[in-house]
């Protein structure tokens, strides 16, 4: 076993993780971490499966660095929306409660 | 008690895809393909303009990718910017007036901007670029709010606006430039790739570094509302 | 694109048109729009006029093209196909000029119009579609056309009305759309042809064949208010009289079946469907379905709600007698087509002009209504008397062709259904033209209104009289070639003489 | 001249979207027209060459696929240009006339809306899979901050659920491509396809992620709860965008990986399952549809009925014979186009409709029926393509669904496809019965500008002539894509 | 066709009377209306006088295809019509009222416009609609007065008729079935031929017996027609009683061997009615329901000659010229008795006498007194009874054709005596006194200068 495959493996459990994160926490903040836990767990997989068979390849890490870029632009979108809803609200989930306030 | 198991469930089903996502990855990784593209960047990097192949994959073979990415960034500083109205990004009551702090970044923000044009200037052969770059750069611009520095040009303005799209458009112009040139849309015209990535490099830093900079300081200051639709013209 | 094709086409959009330059008037042109509207049933009147005479003398009247893979749109004018148009286009003249004076002074004239017009085109669709899937199109545009015709009061009642409607027709539509569909994966696109299709067709697909044909009969029978499909017909009588007159006479009740028609003549072929055993069965249904209607419009105090059973009962006249196998009984369903329409749209007519001039619905309010509105009285009298079958008026030349059908068919029993309906019609209809004449003014009109000289509205005074004059010279005149009966002869000789 | 065209369609949406960024909104506005008009007969044009000449692979940058991304110019997907050409167009007038020009942050409207169709143009050419994720990502931060545009509390929630729904999404669809990227060495699909083998656990794998994470963004059932929020808290054209043209994006890309690796990489249990979850989807969000207060929440909800049908794919183009599956292929582009039209146009009537009265409210129509007919006529007509009655394009889209159900002997659709137009049937008249009643105490409507009014009936009256002129779009689609052999067999023999 | 009278005649027959109601349409040309009432059936009659039979008039495009002929049946049959109509009319010109005078008059003129031209009507279809037009007509006329007894009248006559109308609907249908032509003439013979005879000739026996007050079907007349305007009586009583009986002898198939159980049916209906009638007349205190059950009595008798042409095929040609004799001879007659029934004592006693003298004139004629139509139309008709051989009842013929005159003498006894304690003096218009004088002289005069008597 290659250590990228190691890498891919890694990336497999912080996917696991973070899904699991990502489906059962409702605080939005922690929401996110968990999502950008799937995403580097993926560029892991990304990486490490592609590298394990080439060597050093640079399009997987090519694709990562834009993954990174996109996952990034996303969880800053993420987070200027989450300030304002909380600055609106005080919520800091999507939970009913939220809903019934509104 | 529903929480539990929910809880469980949730768990054994996450445990589950963990396992089979790695029986996958074993099986892909035992039965890869050989794959001809490494050979095939290899033999076109002569031609990309640039050295370093991530490079080149990044701002020539797959530089579709990478302007819709900025687009992307762009995307995500609007609306940032969008949801904040006030006048000035910047909030007074954050402001600091550690004199230790200001001292320091008297030290660090030149330093950090000079690690900027570094990352930029190495991406061309070994790991580095614009995005590392811009992100420094950002930093910076994150250190000087957090250390209460006066950034009046993060107003939402044209100015802004202008830094934001400045990267894309003119990787945008490039690319359509190539178009009229009789290549395809983001093709270089042969011999000027080098040239061209560099400057679209260099533009691109700016506006990324603009574009996390607005992300971070786009305060929710703004108590305007957008009436609900339908409750009147 | 020849003269030829072009004339189906001008018949469909020459009320298309105007319901969209309808609903594009403004509300209060009422002038234009009456205009619009006279202008485009005259233009219908017309052009099916030519298209009947080019038929008459076997100019093939059709246009195509393909739609879908597969599936083509296809516009023809064979002679059943002119029965029908020809009805609804005569009568949309008379009903249209009717609601014109029916709805002065109400609001939404302009919707009203506009869906009437697209009812009309529907309903022409319906008649010159030269497929079955053609003929689906259509079919349910008309469902949608009538929906807004239905609930135009805007009354809770009209509003359940049209919901029950759109319930029933939208639930036939999928039942046809299923049969079509099912049908067009079998054997293709299917246009109809005077022997349908299936004549010696595999036993092995007679199984299937058979689910089919009771999957498109329910989805017919539903507008065609085949019991038990006819819940919606009586509660849709909330909807104005030119609306009822619509729904009863011309369009929706007899596309369905005239669609019957078809699939029985031209998709199944009459013999292939005979030798199915799908008639007899067929025939039971609509015979009980007679007696059925009948009955239940004896208990109706109701006006409208009573004619609305009677035209349960008397369409099934109309499957009854293209189930009786055999040209005479095909004439005498066909010709009922036209003759029932005449009747109905009269009787209606009547009704509405009781409404709207004295302000009466029930029956027991129509006491020396005769005496009052004299006219009106007589052609509600002459439609009903017809209804029952009164020689020599439409009614009469109907139940003896189909009588004539039946023993021909040696399906002796239809004429027993045909001879009780007509004494339930008569017990029905009877009462009330007893009270017409009969009977003494008992109370004030409850909304009495009047209008110059004539015993009503212009408008809608004369529509009546002119359907009366013509169920009472179809009658007379049924022998002469310019008859229904003719023509319904001529359709049965070219369906069975091919 | 394909070079012009492709370069027109690419670089106008990206460029009028940085342009107006730097403009207000009035100005902004008159912008957009312009590019609306460049971007429709750019569309057109591409449309005409592609039907006159067939298909080609258009090589980005120059650099062919493996090492490149090429795009894949076919009959579908300058359709599908064309439709977001037509529909985004429509959306983009009506928006102009409809939001609010004195909000300061409704110049950032059309910039969103750009970056919106540069996104879209993106996933019906891509043909590259990485390419497609980030195409899709466009579409989704655009959409999300469309929706998010103005703040409001309500507006940030959905806007907040949208996007952590497609975000998952997009990653669970990446995992598939790294995998695949792992086990095949491209991201092309086309090469991929050339090289995939009946037996490969892992590429099922993949394949299933990112059949997944599609169907998450495509807010197929159960996996459709972002979707109302979202589409009803915006603003009408916004909302009218989304279901129109965004959730066909991920479905688009989830049908072309059907369709070139289905065949091996699927299975019988995946194909009827998926099939499944569209028949719930039909059936549960027709129910939830009957049920909503909101006159937007019944449309959105009727989006995600109206999603499940184009679900059918999977099962009724898996090992069925070659007719079958063109006719399934083609039911699906009719039911997206038609209800793309269809519900982009209900949605900007019922805007209209909602601006007249004052109220979201279903029960607040009462009476609307002869103040703003015009309107209402166009949700009428475009509910007849959601009931899927004829002519519509949604009936030519049923009836390729229903002959493809039938001659493949999987009845069951049939019984879905029914019962789907019956409950469609019944939420659309409910809403026609509200506006009919009569009772309505005050006569206080507000009357918006006859061109709000025309645009709506004019994307009806495409749904609706979409059924009569079916054939000649969909033997768009059947046109011989000669290139596509040829890459085909040029990846093939590479290893 | 010999001899084709001029065709506007025949259409004036019939149109004449059809289209005269049309003058009801405005209250204007009430006068009009009300003075035409006697002139309607003149065409009619001019036709039955003086046009050479048989002649046969095609009329293809009427309908299903129609012929109209007259052949010497029919021309007795028309000329009771057309004479007891227009003498009624003339009656009815001074009976009537203002009252409904216009719905009266409309359904007079259709009524007749039926009656004459079922006479005329050479196919079932036409005879079947003419005979429908006047059975639906003829209610209005029932119901004139509006009384409950009226109404309650009009509905059970309604219902009879319906069934009847029904039955013939029937007959007619599967007669035109099995002979495949429409032509009455060629109806006995196909009746003959057909698988269906036996149900046809009962649904057509049925339902021509509802108007001709056949024993069981007639429950309708004993009311109907005494609460009918007295004219109206008159015209129900005296006419339209005999459609019924002429559509039999056109329908039946008499001449057709193999249909005696049916003559001896309705041998023994015809006697059973006369004999019965006379049992229940008896009982009556209204002079008009004596008569009426009078006339169920003597339709009985004239049934028992048409079973008997039934019966003996060879016989008919004998019997039908006996049958349509009686016929004239009884509606002429009864036609008198009715309209005496109308009238007022005049203030003189001769002229009271005479009145009496008058009314007693067709009430002896009814019981056959010598040198009155009853005399000689019963004698022929007794005479060709007991020359047909074979009959059933054939030895007590004799003694039935006797209890039948005794029977009705029992109701003309009846009869006059109760009129003889209804009369009451008074006044009645002028028109009213010719038009009973007019009916009386016809049927015991001019009866004997009748084209077909003679």
């Amino acid at each position: 076993m290659s250590p990228d495959l190691l890498y891919a493996l890694a990336g497999v459990v912080l996917c696991g993780i973070g899904l699991f994160g990502f489906l059962l926490l409702e605080h939005l903040l922690r929401r996110l971490l968990a999502f950008n836990l799937i995403g580097s767990g993926v560029f892991l997989v990304l990486i490490g499966l592609a590298q394990h068979r080439n060597g050093p390849d640079p399009v997987p890490q090519a694709l990562v660095l834009t993954g990174i870029v996109v996952a990034i632009a996303a969880t800053a979108l993420a987070v200027v929306l989450i300030r304002r809803y909380y600055h609106l609200t005080g919520h800091t989930s999507l939970a009913d409660d939220g809903e019934a306030q509104s | 008690m529903r929480r539990r198991l929910l809880l469980f469930l949730t768990l054994a089903a996450c445990a589950g895809f963990t396992v089979a996502l790695a029986a996958a990855v074993l099986h892909a990784a035992g039965a890869a393909l050989p794959s001809a593209l490494p050979e095939q960047l290899a033999a076109s990097l002569g031609s990309s303009g640039v050295e370093h192949p991530v490079t080149a994959v990044l701002l020539n073979f797959r530089n579709y990718d990478t302007l819709l990415e900025i687009g992307v960034l762009v995307i995500a500083g609007m609306v940032g910017i969008s949801l904040a109205s006030t006048s000035s990004l910047e909030d007074p009551a954050l402001r600091s007036s550690d004199s230790l702090l200001y001292a320091l970044q008297r030290w660090f923000v030149p330093l950090m901007l000079l690690l900027a044009l570094y990352l930029l200037w190495a991406g061309a052969d070994r790991p580095g670029g614009a995005f590392q770059a811009g992100a420094v750069l950002a930093a910076t611009g994150v250190l000087m709010r957090l250390g209460g520095l006066p950034m009046e040009f993060v107003r939402p303005g044209v100015l802004l606006r202008l830094g934001l799209v400045l990267g894309f458009a003119v990787f945008l112009l490039v690319a359509v430039a190539g178009a009229l040139a009789g290549e395809a849309f983001l093709a270089y015209p042969p011999g000027m790739a080098g040239g061209l990535i560099l400057t679209i490099e260099i533009v691109l830093t700016l506006s990324i570094g603009m574009i996390l900079l607005a992300l971070f300081v786009a305060a929710p200051v703004s108590d305007e509302h957008e009436p609900e639709e339908g409750a009147g013209p | 694109m020849s003269l030829s094709a072009l004339l189906p086409i001008l018949a469909l959009l020459s009320s298309l048109l105007a319901a969209v330059v309808i609903f594009a008037l403004p509300e209060s042109s009422h002038r234009l729009r009456t205009l619009v509207n006279l202008l485009a049933a005259l233009l219908k009147l017309g052009v099916v006029a030519v298209m009947t005479w080019g038929v008459f003398r076997g100019v093939d009247f059709s246009v195509s093209f393909t739609m879908l893979p597969g599936v083509s749109f296809m516009l023809r004018a064979d002679a059943l196909a002119m029965l029908f148009a020809g009805l609804s286009a005569v009568l949309w003249l008379f009903t249209t000029i009717y609601a014109v004076g029916y709805l002065e002074d109400s609001p939404n004239r302009s919707r009203f119009f506009g869906f009437f017009s697209l009812c009309v085109a529907s309903t022409m669709g319906v008649a010159l579609a030269g497929n079955l899937f053609t003929f689906f199109l259509f079919y349910e545009m008309l469902t949608l056309s009538t929906y807004p015709l239905v609930v135009h009061r805007g009354t809770d009642k009209s509003l359940q009305a049209g919901r029950n409607y759109i319930i029933y027709t939208l639930g036939g539509g999928v039942a046809l759309l299923l049969g079509i569909a099912w049908l067009h994966g079998l054997a293709g696109d299917l246009p109809f042809q005077e022997t349908g299709h299936f004549q010696g067709a595999d036993p092995a697909l007679h199984g299937q064949l058979t689910l089919i044909f009771v999957l498109l009969i329910a989805g017919l029978g539903v507008k065609a208010g085949l019991f038990p499909l006819h819940g919606w017909l009586p509660q849709a009588m909330v909807a104005p009289a030119p609306v009822s007159a619509l729904l009863h006479a011309v369009a929706v009740v007899k596309a369905g079946a005239f669609g019957i028609v078809r699939v029985v003549y031209d998709i199944y072929g009459i013999d292939f469907a005979y030798a199915l055993g799908l008639l007899e069965p067929l025939a039971w249904l609509a015979a009980f379905t007679i007696i059925y209607g009948s009955v239940r419009a004896l208990w109706q105090t109701d006006l409208k709600r009573r004619l609305a059973f009677s035209t349960i009962s008397q369409v099934s006249y109309i499957i009854l007698g293209v189930t009786l196998f055999g040209p005479l009984g095909a004439v005498g369903g066909l010709v009922h087509l036209l003759h029932q329409g005449i009747m109905k749209i009269t009787l209606f007519f009547c009704a509405g002009n009781y409404a709207e001039t004295l302000g009466v619905h029930r029956v027991d309010e129509l006491d020396g209504a005769g005496a009052r509105m004299p006219a009106t009285s007589v052609a509600f009298t002459l439609a009903a008397l017809g209804m029952i079958g009164v020689p020599p008026l439409a009614g009469f030349v109907t139940k003896w062709a189909l009588g004539a059908g039946a023993l021909a068919a040696e399906m002796e029993w239809a004429i027993l259904v045909l001879l009780v309906s007509s004494l339930l019609n008569a017990a029905y209809f009877l009462p009330i033209v007893y009270r017409l004449w009969f009977c003494p003014i008992a109370a004030p009109w409850p909304a009495e209104r009047r209008w110059g000289r004539l015993e009503t509205h212009a408008w809608l005074f004369w529509p009546p009289l002119v359907t009366t004059l013509m169920l009472v010279l179809v009658g007379l005149l049924a022998a002469t070639f310019v008859s229904p009966l003719s023509w319904a002869q001529l359709i049965a000789v070219r369906m069975y003489l091919p | 001249m394909n070079q012009w065209l492709m370069a027109g369609l690419l670089f106008t949406p990206l460029a009028w979207a940085a342009l107006s960024l730097l403009l207000d909104f009035r100005q902004g506005r008159w912008l957009s027209w312009l590019g609306m008009l460049i971007q429709a007969l750019v569309s057109l044009g591409l449309w005409v060459a592609v039907a006159s000449n067939g298909g080609f692979y258009y090589a980005l940058a120059g650099w062919e696929a493996p090492l490149g991304i090429a795009l894949r110019v076919d009959g579908l997907a300058v359709t599908f240009v064309l439709l977001t050409a037509a529909v985004a167009t429509a959306c983009g007038l009506h928006a102009g006339v409809y939001l609010d020009p004195s909000k300061s942050w409704q110049r950032y409207f059309w910039p969103l809306f750009w970056f919106l169709w540069a996104g879209l143009n993106g996933v019906w050419l891509g043909a590259d899979l990485f390419n497609l994720y980030v195409s899709l990502e466009l579409i989704s931060l655009s959409a999300v901050g469309l929706v998010a545009l103005g703040g409001e509390a309500a507006a940030l929630r959905a806007a907040l659920r949208y996007l952590f729904a497609v975000l998952l999404g997009s990653l669970v669809y990446l995992l598939g491509v790294a995998l695949l990227y792992g086990q095949f060495g491209t991201l092309s699909l086309t090469g991929i396809a050339a090289v995939v083998g009946a037996d490969e656990p892992a590429a099922a794998m993949a394949l299933l992620l990112m059949l997944a994470g599609l169907a998450l963004k495509t807010a197929l059932f159960p996996l459709h709860g972002w979707l109302p929020p979202a589409h009803g808290v915006a603003k009408s054209p916004v909302s009218a965008l989304l279901s129109g043209l965004v959730v066909k994006a991920s479905f688009y890309i989830a049908a072309r990986l059907w369709l070139e690796l289905g065949d091996r990489l699927g299975s019988h249990t995946l194909a009827q399952g998926i099939g499944a979850l569209g028949a719930g989807a039909v059936i549960w969000g027709s129910w939830l549809a009957f049920r909503q207060p909101h006159l937007k929440q019944v449309v959105a909800y009727s989006s995600v009925a109206q999603i499940g049908y184009l679900f059918l794919l999977f099962p009724l183009t898996f090992a069925v014979a070659e007719p079958v599956s063109r006719l399934a292929q083609q039911g699906i582009t009719l039911q997206v186009v038609s209800h793309a039209l269809a519900k982009s146009a209900m949605f900007l009537a019922a805007g209209n409709l909602i601006l007249s009265v004052r109220s979201k409210r279903v029960d607040a129509l009462g009476g609307v029926s002869h103040y703003l007919p015009f309107s209402l006529f166009s949700f009428g007509l475009a509910g007849v393509s959601l009931m899927s009655l004829p002519p519509t394009g949604g009936f030519a889209a049923k009836w390729l669904l229903l002959q493809a159900s039938l001659a493949s002997g999987q009845w069951w659709w049939v019984v879905v496809l029914l019962l789907g137009g019956v409950l469609a049937a019944a939420y659309v008249f409910r809403i026609y019965r509200a506006t009919f009643l009569e009772d309505r105490a005050s006569d206080d409507f507000y009357h918006p500008p006859r061109s709000l009014e025309a645009i709506p009936m004019l994307l009806a009256l495409l749904a609706l002539g979409l059924g009569l002129v079916a054939e000649p779009v969909l033997s768009v689609l059947a046109l011989p894509f000669e290139v596509a052999a040829e890459v085909a067999a040029d990846v093939a023999v590479q290893p | 066709m010999n001899g084709l009278p001029p065709v506007a005649l025949i259409a004036a027959s019939v149109l004449l009377p059809l289209l005269y109601p049309l003058l009801a349409a405005r209250p204007g040309w009430r006068g009009a209306l009300r003075a035409a009432l006697p002139l309607l059936p003149l065409p009619a009659l001019v036709l039955a006088m003086l046009s050479a039979t048989p002649w046969t008039l095609e009329l293809p495009w009427l309908m299903l295809g129609s012929t109209w002929m007259l052949d010497e049946l029919r021309r007795s049959f028309l000329l009771l019509t057309a004479l007891l109509w227009s003498t009624a009319g003339l009656y009815a010109v001074g009976y009537l009222g203002s009252e409904h005078l216009r719905r009266f008059c409309v359904f007079w003129g259709l009524t007749l416009a039926g009656n004459l031209g079922l006479v005329l009507a050479g196919d079932m279809v036409s005879f079947y609609t003419f005979f429908s037009v006047m059975t639906f007509a003829a209610y209005g006329l029932v119901v004139h007065d509006g009384s409950d007894r009226a109404r309650f009248a009009g509905r059970v006559y309604l219902v009879m008729a319906l069934l009847g109308e029904m039955a013939l609907l029937a007959g007619f249908l599967l007669a035109a079935q099995a002979v495949d032509t429409l032509l009455l003439a060629d109806l006995a013979a196909g009746i003959g031929a057909s698988d269906d005879g036996h149900l046809i000739t009962a649904l057509l026996i049925a339902g021509f017996g509802v108007k001709a007050g056949l024993p069981l079907l007639h429950f309708w007349l004993p009311l109907a027609h005494p609460v009918a305007p007295t004219p109206a009586s008159a015209v129900l009583s005296g006419a339209m009683i005999k459609a019924g009986l002429l559509g039999w002898l056109l329908a039946l198939p008499i001449g057709e061997a193999g249909w005696g159980p049916w003559g001896q049916f309705l041998i023994v209906m015809g006697f059973v009615g006369s004999l019965g009638a006379a049992l229940f007349g008896m009982l009556q205190r209204d002079p008009k329901t004596v008569l009426a059950w009078s006339s169920i009595s003597q339709m009985g008798l004239i049934v028992v000659p048409v079973g008997a042409a039934l019966a003996a095929p060879g016989h008919a040609p004998v019997l039908l010229p006996a049958i349509a004799l009686f016929a004239l001879h009884h509606g002429l007659a009864k036609g008198c008795l009715f309209l005496a029934v109308g009238l007022v004592l005049p203030a003189s006693r001769i002229l009271r006498v005479l009145l009496w003298l008058l009314v007693a004139l067709p009430a002896l004629s009814l019981l056959g007194l010598p040198f009155t139509s009853g005399a000689l139309a019963k004698g022929v008709m007794k005479k060709a009874l007991l020359a047909t051989p074979d009959l059933p009842l054939a030895e007590h013929m004799p003694l039935l054709l006797q209890a039948a005159t005794l029977a009705t003498l029992v109701l003309v006894v009846r009869y006059g005596w109760m009129l003889w304690l209804k009369l009451e003096p008074g006044g009645a218009a002028a028109c009213r006194w010719w038009g009973w004088i007019l009916a009386t002289l016809c049927s015991a005069v001019l009866f004997w200068w009748l084209p077909v008597v003679r």
